[in-house]
């Protein structure tokens, strides 16, 4: 049984056939490498999986078909991501951009907020534990009163992070967690993958930084105008000449 | 003060003459409010009488607030100068106070209760069926005299509220003067029918039932009624609508003088030919304006567009000095203070609403701008109480207007 | 109307710099006592009552139209809404003769039902769209209200709304009087905001702001943002149709006109002014503009110009409205004390 | 309703239609450049028709001349409130270019009962008579102003289409950034962009207001009017615009004629609600996000 | 030098994008930035146009310091800009979009001249010039947002990411389009991602890194280094 299975996935945009018949699975425990060169579709599968756009195909999670639902009914099923643009409640403070992510796993009723009851204030309690438990988790324990807007970019990403960690997931979906970051961040990034697959959480991850890609990944997904043109690990994927020649453009050849 | 001289001061470059009168209005409604402010701390060396207007000055019906609140303050002061209000020999001054209400009942209410509650004031003043209607909410309960320009809402008239006045004469009055006129000018079989327009409101509802009951007094076959949205900026589909019915005649009420010659236009426009009656709020310079040489055979009660008696002339001049401004309506409103002064006198009194209200049911002014004034209703309403006067009838011919007849109502007998 | 709502709020002290909830506290439980002492301190003038409860009107309004707004939308519809329960009360009371405590509730309940019904459809448009949509309704609510003349008086409204009494053997209480109808309006008023400022202050105030904030973000860790802009949008409609009602047997008349576009202007005028991120936002700023409009009646024609005036210069001048003038002050003084 | 009411209620639509999306045009315009609701627009409306009315009545004055000084005269004063004041609330929250709108509704209308005076004013015609058209009766003073508008929505096409500013204007509507890459000075856009929207409310005014007649506080209504039509025709959209404004007047003609005022107006509100529901940009929109 | 960049820093808020980069770009040259996202390529390139305005820094261009300049007084100097994503006003025709590049040019004839220069070059353009922009295909744009930024007449053309999302085919061609810019004399400030391709046009390149320079050379020196590609690859 696979994490994530898509069967023939599609997305079309108008007459332009964004993703194509595209099939993937991803197992359980595993880090898998999306890349490809800009525009291959990448960032467009992570919106057709999460419900965000419509495709056609199909897409299951554990063997449940997930296609179709709304994208906090797929949340729910265990299939949390980031984005490609730091994506946070920029207003509210960091430790509240997580609890808000930890809404999905914890006891709410509308009744039992307004009215304050012991049992919602216990929710609330063991919500901001949680939460503290994944900023600490993710290395934000201190920041945790900060607003998010005044992080620096790093840092942001970091939090986006965090939001999606706090919804439980089976798998998590990075888009290029670490862009924008230096050497150093970039390698605290890779560690916190590293350490959030150790939690048995898998990973689909989009990244442009290749050696984030080539030290992390168990597989490595290559697609190219909507289609995979390549499977298989790192080692594999660096001798492949189809991917020199998509991702390091024609030249590449010339070199 | 700084805004009202930076509102006045585009105008210097166009009419300097209208500016300073403008600036003599502005004043005089600031010296008017400044007394409102520092209520109940005025000087007490004469007694004096303080009377409330809870009107609208602003918003879209302030046209009308803002003349009835002309011919209080314009009275006041003419009362004033002249030695007051002689009470049992003693010399009252006049007060006037002033609050906005925009129009709007609730507004109304507010300004009242200031009035009443704030400012202890017994004897108020309205102006349109909304003000009012906020404003009896108040007074009626609080033993306060209210004089009103409102019709309609019968239910809140007669034996259940004695100290409520309605001076302006509704259609139903002015009827008993210009249908019949209408009879005699165009001959009674030419005027068989009638159908009616009027604004999809409360006045127009008001009015649509005055209109009824003329209709039925007279025997002319209604044709039915419609009703425009205030929204409504094109009048044609409304005229073309009523004109399928054939009416003989048209009777647009309450409608304000730019909707009815927007009326006018398209009736004439869409070939229809009768008479257009548009009593209660009309006003004959607008309709010339809008609609010029096709306005024909209109007919409008009850305003002397242009002053013909002594007093009529007096009282245009001293707007005109005192305002900037004058307008016929303006004039109508301005006999209302001077039946109150009678009321005071006649009653010996002015600490007794009560008693003042008695008086004033019997006060008859001889010479107004309307001519004849006096209180009658007694059999409709079981109180004197609704205020009939001269009726001056304009008739608008090929875009001029001339005025064609001047009776006092025929009321009939059971009235 | 979800246009960078994080630029206000950043404007607003985010949460991060914000008082301490123990200060806000006291502010509110200062506001309210003073609420509850005010006809002593005014000596019972009765004109003085009418515009505390007027205001208790205007705070009750702003508040539940700022609830909508916590998801980032502007509504008005709410002045239909209002009517809902304005109407439903009042033709109960004229005409079966139940009394406010049971019109009052079914108003509620009433306008609940529409609520949930229109968002349905409604709650697919967006921002400005939605403001225009919203707007659609509260017209229809009203001019269908005043079609119905039959049933509801047309354009010429209902009268004699009598206001409640409570007779419970020894406590006697007839809310006809200005003093009982004060506590009355400000105790309903006072819930209302406690309401909003609980729901606020808990989870489902976190889900709203943080639909607001981010709606892409909201959907993607579990949140059903539409199920909470119905609840949302439907709670903030049951609290106007409350307040319609309590409006409805205070001014003893409605007509459709009552419930016109302007009464949601005020209330937005009201929002804006006071600030947008708090609660106190609304509250102070439905006080105070409504204490300056009453004030400046006397000035006649000028009434209007002035409330112009003094709008564009709060918005021009004090940006994020009333409730950042804490936070002014506190800067102002941290900045002094600093150099 | 008989059948030979058609072509009145199709040829009064028409030309009601052509001046609300007159006025609707220039919101629009002002929307798409500067992302703001200017919702004093009707006040433009307003003061425009009062120009021309002391142009023509007072000091007797040509009236087309009066139409396009009237038109100047609103174009200046819409780029200096946009510099005074709404380019402060630029990139703002929405709301708060709504709450000076509303301000300015407060400002202009009731300084306009003070300065003006609260009266009904007519503006004098400059043409009497009319010719039936299949039946439909249209006075000349009607078809003048519809041509008028329906020509100067062409003209605003072409000038939108043809001119170099008009270029910069939608360029600066689509994408102010890209914009300033091409030497285009947005701010520049934005004051003139302000302005002929404003003057294109004024031209209504001067229209409508010849066609009817005038008071200070007619604003609000045409506010509400182009507001009405923007929405459904979509923000920022000219031919949305000029669809949704026949469409009003369409139903304002059509249903009022055939049933009645009260209905016709609850009407406009349900399709337009409708409209959004089905289309939430509304008919030819964008999603601005 | 016909540009001159010293140490400028932006800053978005307080997150400090370029941390005090200098360059330099001679007439007739191009020179190249290259590194991963978020470097503050971009970043660099919209300083010099206008859009952003450093924190910190002064930029020469032919001796005057434009440092603060609006974006269409530099523009008026002769320094256009292809901004990232060809950034097409897609509601307009093709033609339309080509007119506005030369907005600032008034002379119907240099106009006719520009556009004539322009459907020379990418004839595929004079074909579709009454097709709304937005209907073209990526390389299309492409050549749309070249051809307008020529249309303004530049001396200096900044290119931020031209083969982004395009198939190899098309890359050449771009690739091919810029040579030939370079060799009517202008001189080019080329943002990529696509380092080879990038080095190969390159009279000189920048290795960027989180907003600083971290190697910069002739072009041909980069290419055969190592660290470049570590930097890409990280193998």
């Amino acid at each position: 049984m696979h994490l994530l299975e898509t069967r023939n996935l599609t997305v079309r945009f108008g007459g332009v056939t964004a993703i194509d018949n595209l099939s993937l699975t991803v197992g359980e425990g595993e880090i898998r490498g999306l890349i490809g060169p800009n525009g291959a579709g990448k960032t467009t599968f992570f919106n057709a999986v999460s419900g965000r756009y419509p495709s056609s195909g199909e897409i299951r999670v554990r063997d449940h078909v997930v296609s179709g639902l709304k994208p906090n009914e797929i949340v729910a099923q265990g299939l949390a991501r980031t984005f490609q643009h730091v994506t946070l409640f920029k207003s509210f403070s960091v430790l509240k951009n997580v609890m808000a992510g930890c809404h999905l796993r914890s006891g709410y009723s509308f009744w039992g907020a307004l009215l304050g009851t012991p049992r919602t204030r216990q929710n609330e309690a063991d919500n901001e534990r949680r939460a503290r438990e994944i900023l600490d988790f993710v290395g934000l324990g201190g920041l945790a009163d900060e607003t998010a807007a005044n992080l620096p970019h790093g840092l942001q990403r970091a939090v986006g992070i965090a939001v999606a960690l706090a919804s439980e997931p089976q798998m998590l979906m990075l888009d290029e967690p670490c862009a924008g970051m230096n050497t150093a961040e970039t390698r605290s990034m890779s560690d916190l993958i590293r350490r959030i697959r150790g939690n048995g959480t898998s990973i689909i991850l989009i990244e442009h930084d290749m050696k984030v890609i080539m030290g992390i990944c168990d597989q490595i997904t290559v697609l190219n105008f909507g289609t995979k043109i390549a499977e298989g690990s790192p080692e594999e994927i660096l001798r492949n000449t189809a991917v020199h020649k998509a991702y390091l453009g024609s030249a590449a050849d010339a070199s | 003060m700084e805004a009202k001289s930076n509102m006045a001061a585009p105008r210097s470059s166009w009419r300097p003459s209208r500016r300073t009168a403008l600036k003599a209005g502005a004043a005089s409604l600031i010296g008017l409010s400044a007394p409102a402010i520092i209520s109940g701390r005025a000087f007490s060396a004469p007694k004096t009488i303080k009377i409330g207007g809870a009107v609208p000055l602003s918003g879209p019906v302030a046209y009308w607030g803002i003349s009835t609140m002309q011919g209080f303050v314009d009275g006041a002061a003419v009362i004033n100068e002249a030695g007051g209000v002689v009470i049992n020999g003693e010399p009252h001054m006049l007060e006037i106070i002033n609050y906005d209400t925009k129009g709007e009942t609730a507004d109304a209410r507010a300004a009242t209760l200031r009035l009443v509650e704030q400012d202890k004031v017994k004897y108020v003043y309205s102006q349109a069926a909304a003000s009012t209607v906020g404003m009896l909410q108040v007074t009626e309960p609080a033993g306060v005299l209210s004089i009103v320009a409102c019709w309609g809402y019968l239910k809140l008239f007669g034996k259940d509220y004695p100290l409520h006045f309605r001076a302006e004469m509704s259609d139903y009055e002015q009827g008993f003067a210009y249908i019949p006129f209408m009879q005699e000018h165009y001959g009674k079989d030419s005027l068989k029918s009638a159908a009616f327009i009027g604004p999809d409101d409360q006045d127009g509802k008001d009015c649509n039932y005055s209109y009824q009951r003329l209709m039925k007094y007279y025997s002319i076959e209604d044709k039915g009624s419609e009703y425009f949205n205030w929204e409504d900026t094109d009048f044609y589909p409304i005229v073309a609508k009523t004109l399928r019915t054939t009416p003989d005649f048209i009777v647009t009420s309450p409608t304000p003088p730019g909707i009815t010659g927007s009326i006018v236009k398209a009736a004439r426009e869409l070939g229809y030919k009768g008479p257009i009656a548009s009593p209660a709020a009309s006003e004959t310079k607008t309709i010339l304006e809008v609609v010029g040489e096709l306005a024909t055979d209109v007919v409008l009660p009850v305003t002397n567009v242009d002053p013909t008696t002594p007093s009529q002339v007096a009282i245009r001049d001293r707007f005109m000095k005192r305002f900037g401004d004058f307008n016929a309506l303006a004039g109508n409103y301005s006999w209302w203070i001077y039946s109150l002064k009678a009321a005071f006198e006649a009653a010996g009194t002015a600490d007794d609403p009560k008693a003042v209200a008695e008086a004033l049911g019997n006060v008859v002014l001889e010479d107004t701008y309307c001519g004849k004034v006096a209180w009658a209703g007694e059999k409709s309403f079981g109180v004197k109480r609704q205020g009939v006067y001269d009726c001056y009838t304009t008739l608008i011919e090929n875009g001029k207007a001339r005025l064609a007849d001047v009776r006092f109502p025929a009321l009939p007998a059971d009235y | 109307m979800k246009v960078e709502q994080g630029t206000a709020a950043a404007q607003a002290d985010g949460k991060g710099n914000a008082a301490p909830p123990s200060l806000n506290r006291y502010a509110w439980a200062a506001l309210f006592a003073f609420t509850l002492a005010y006809p002593a301190a005014v000596s019972f003038d009765n004109y003085l009552l009418h515009v505390g409860i007027t205001i208790a009107f205007n705070v009750a309004l702003a508040a539940s139209m700022w609830l909508i707004w916590s998801l980032g939308l502007v509504s008005f519809a709410h002045a239909g809404f209002m009517a809902i329960g304005a109407y439903t009360s009042a033709l109960l009371l004229t005409k079966l003769g139940w009394p406010m405590w049971i019109g009052m509730p079914l108003g509620a309940i009433l306008a609940g039902a529409a609520a949930v019904a229109i968002s349905l459809p409604l709650m697919r448009t967006r921002a400005v769209y939605f403001f225009m949509a919203s707007w659609s309704v509260g017209e229809v609510i009203k001019r269908t209200i005043a079609y119905f003349d039959g049933l509801t008086g047309g354009w010429n409204g209902v009268f004699d709304i009598l206001p409640p009494t409570i007779d419970l053997g020894p406590i006697q209480i007839n809310f006809a009087d200005r003093i009982a109808y004060y506590y009355l309006a400000v105790v309903i008023c006072a819930i209302i905001v406690l309401c909003i400022y609980r729901i606020n202050d808990s989870r489902t105030g976190m889900i709203h702001w943080s639909i607001s904030e981010n709606e892409l973000l909201a959907e993607h860790i579990g949140i059903n943002v539409f199920k909470h802009k119905v609840i949302g949008f439907t709670i903030a409609c049951v609290f106007a149709a409350v307040t319609g009602a309590l409006y409805a047997h205070y001014q003893t008349f409605i007509s459709p006109k009552s419930f016109d576009i302007w009464k949601s202007e005020f209330a937005l005028v009201h929002i804006i002014v006071g600030g947008l991120t708090t609660v106190g936002g609304p509250v102070v700023g439905a006080i105070s503009l409504t204490v300056i409009d009453e004030t400046l009646r006397a000035t006649g024609p000028f009434r209007v110009i002035l409330f112009g005036v003094i709008l564009i210069a709060t918005v021009l001048l004090l940006p994020g409205g009333l409730e950042t003038i804490p936070g002014r002050i506190r800067r102002a003084l941290r900045g002094r004390k600093s150099s | 309703m008989s059948f030979d009411e058609i072509p009145q209620m199709l040829v009064t639509g028409l030309s009601l239609g052509l001046m609300y999306a007159l006025i609707a045009i220039g919101l629009t315009l002002i929307f798409g450049v500067m992302r703001i609701v200017q919702y004093g627009h009707g006040e433009m409306y307003m003061l425009g028709a009062f120009f021309l009315y002391y142009w023509t009545a007072k000091w007797g004055l040509p009236y087309w001349l009066g139409v396009a000084a009237s038109a100047s005269v609103i174009f200046v004063l819409g780029a200096i409130l946009q510099q005074t004041l709404f380019q402060a609330v630029h990139g703002r929250n929405i709301l708060y270019s709504l709450a000076i709108g509303m301000g300015l509704i407060f400002i202009f209308s009731s300084g306009g009962q003070i300065i003006f005076g609260t009266t009904v004013k007519g503006i004098p015609k400059f043409a009497t008579g009319g010719i039936l058209v299949m039946g439909g009766f249209l006075s000349y003073e009607r078809i003048v102003i519809s041509i008028v508008s329906a020509s100067l929505v062409v003209g605003l096409w072409l000038f939108l289409q043809k001119t170099r500013t008009g270029m910069a204007i939608r360029a600066v509507s689509e994408d102010p950034e890209t914009s300033a890459l091409q030497g285009i000075r947005t701010r520049q856009i934005h004051w003139v962009a302000f302005g002929l929207g404003s003057a294109l409310a004024a031209i209504a005014g001067c229209l409508m207001g010849t066609l009817l007649s005038i008071v200070p506080t007619m604003g609000f209504v045409a506010t509400i009017k182009a507001f009405m039509i923007v929405i459904m025709g979509g923000l920022g959209s000219i031919p949305g615009a000029l669809v949704g404004g026949i469409i009003l007047g369409m139903i304002d003609s059509v249903v009022t004629t055939v049933i009645s005022a009260d209905i016709a107006i609850i009407m406009s509100f349900v399709v337009i609600f409708l409209i959004l529901v089905f289309r939430p940009s509304g008919l030819f929109g964008q999603q601005w996000t | 030098m016909l540009l001159e960049i010293r140490n400028i820093r932006v800053h978005y808020d307080k997150i400090e994008a370029v941390k005090g980069v200098s360059l330099q770009l001679g007439k007739g040259e191009i020179v190249t930035l290259i590194g991963a996202n978020g470097a503050g390529k971009t970043s660099i390139l919209k300083a010099i146009s206008g859009l952003v305005r450093p924190s910190a820094g002064e930029i020469l261009y032919d001796g005057a310091d434009i440092t603060r300049r609006s974006p269409s007084d530099i523009v008026a100097r002769g320094i256009s800009h292809v901004p990232e994503g060809r950034r097409m006003f897609k509601l307009m025709s093709v033609q339309d979009n080509l007119r506005l590049g030369a907005y600032l040019i008034r002379d119907s004839k240099v106009i006719a001249e520009g556009l004539a220069w322009v459907y020379e070059h990418f004839p595929i353009l004079k074909q579709k010039c009454n097709q709304l922009a937005g209907q073209l295909s990526g390389g299309q744009q492409q050549m749309v947002a070249i051809g307008r930024a020529m249309m303004a007449r530049p001396r200096v053309i900044l290119m931020d990411e031209p083969s982004l999302g395009l198939a190899p085919i098309i890359v050449d061609e771009i690739a091919a389009i810029i040579t030939t810019l370079k060799q009517s004399g202008l001189s080019i400030v080329l943002v990529e991602q696509n380092a080879h391709l990038a080095l190969k046009l390159a009279d000189r390149g920048f290795v960027l890194e989180t907003g600083s320079v971290t190697l910069s050379g002739k072009s041909a020196d980069l290419l055969g280094n190592p660290e470049v590609i570590r930097a890409y690859l990280g193998a």
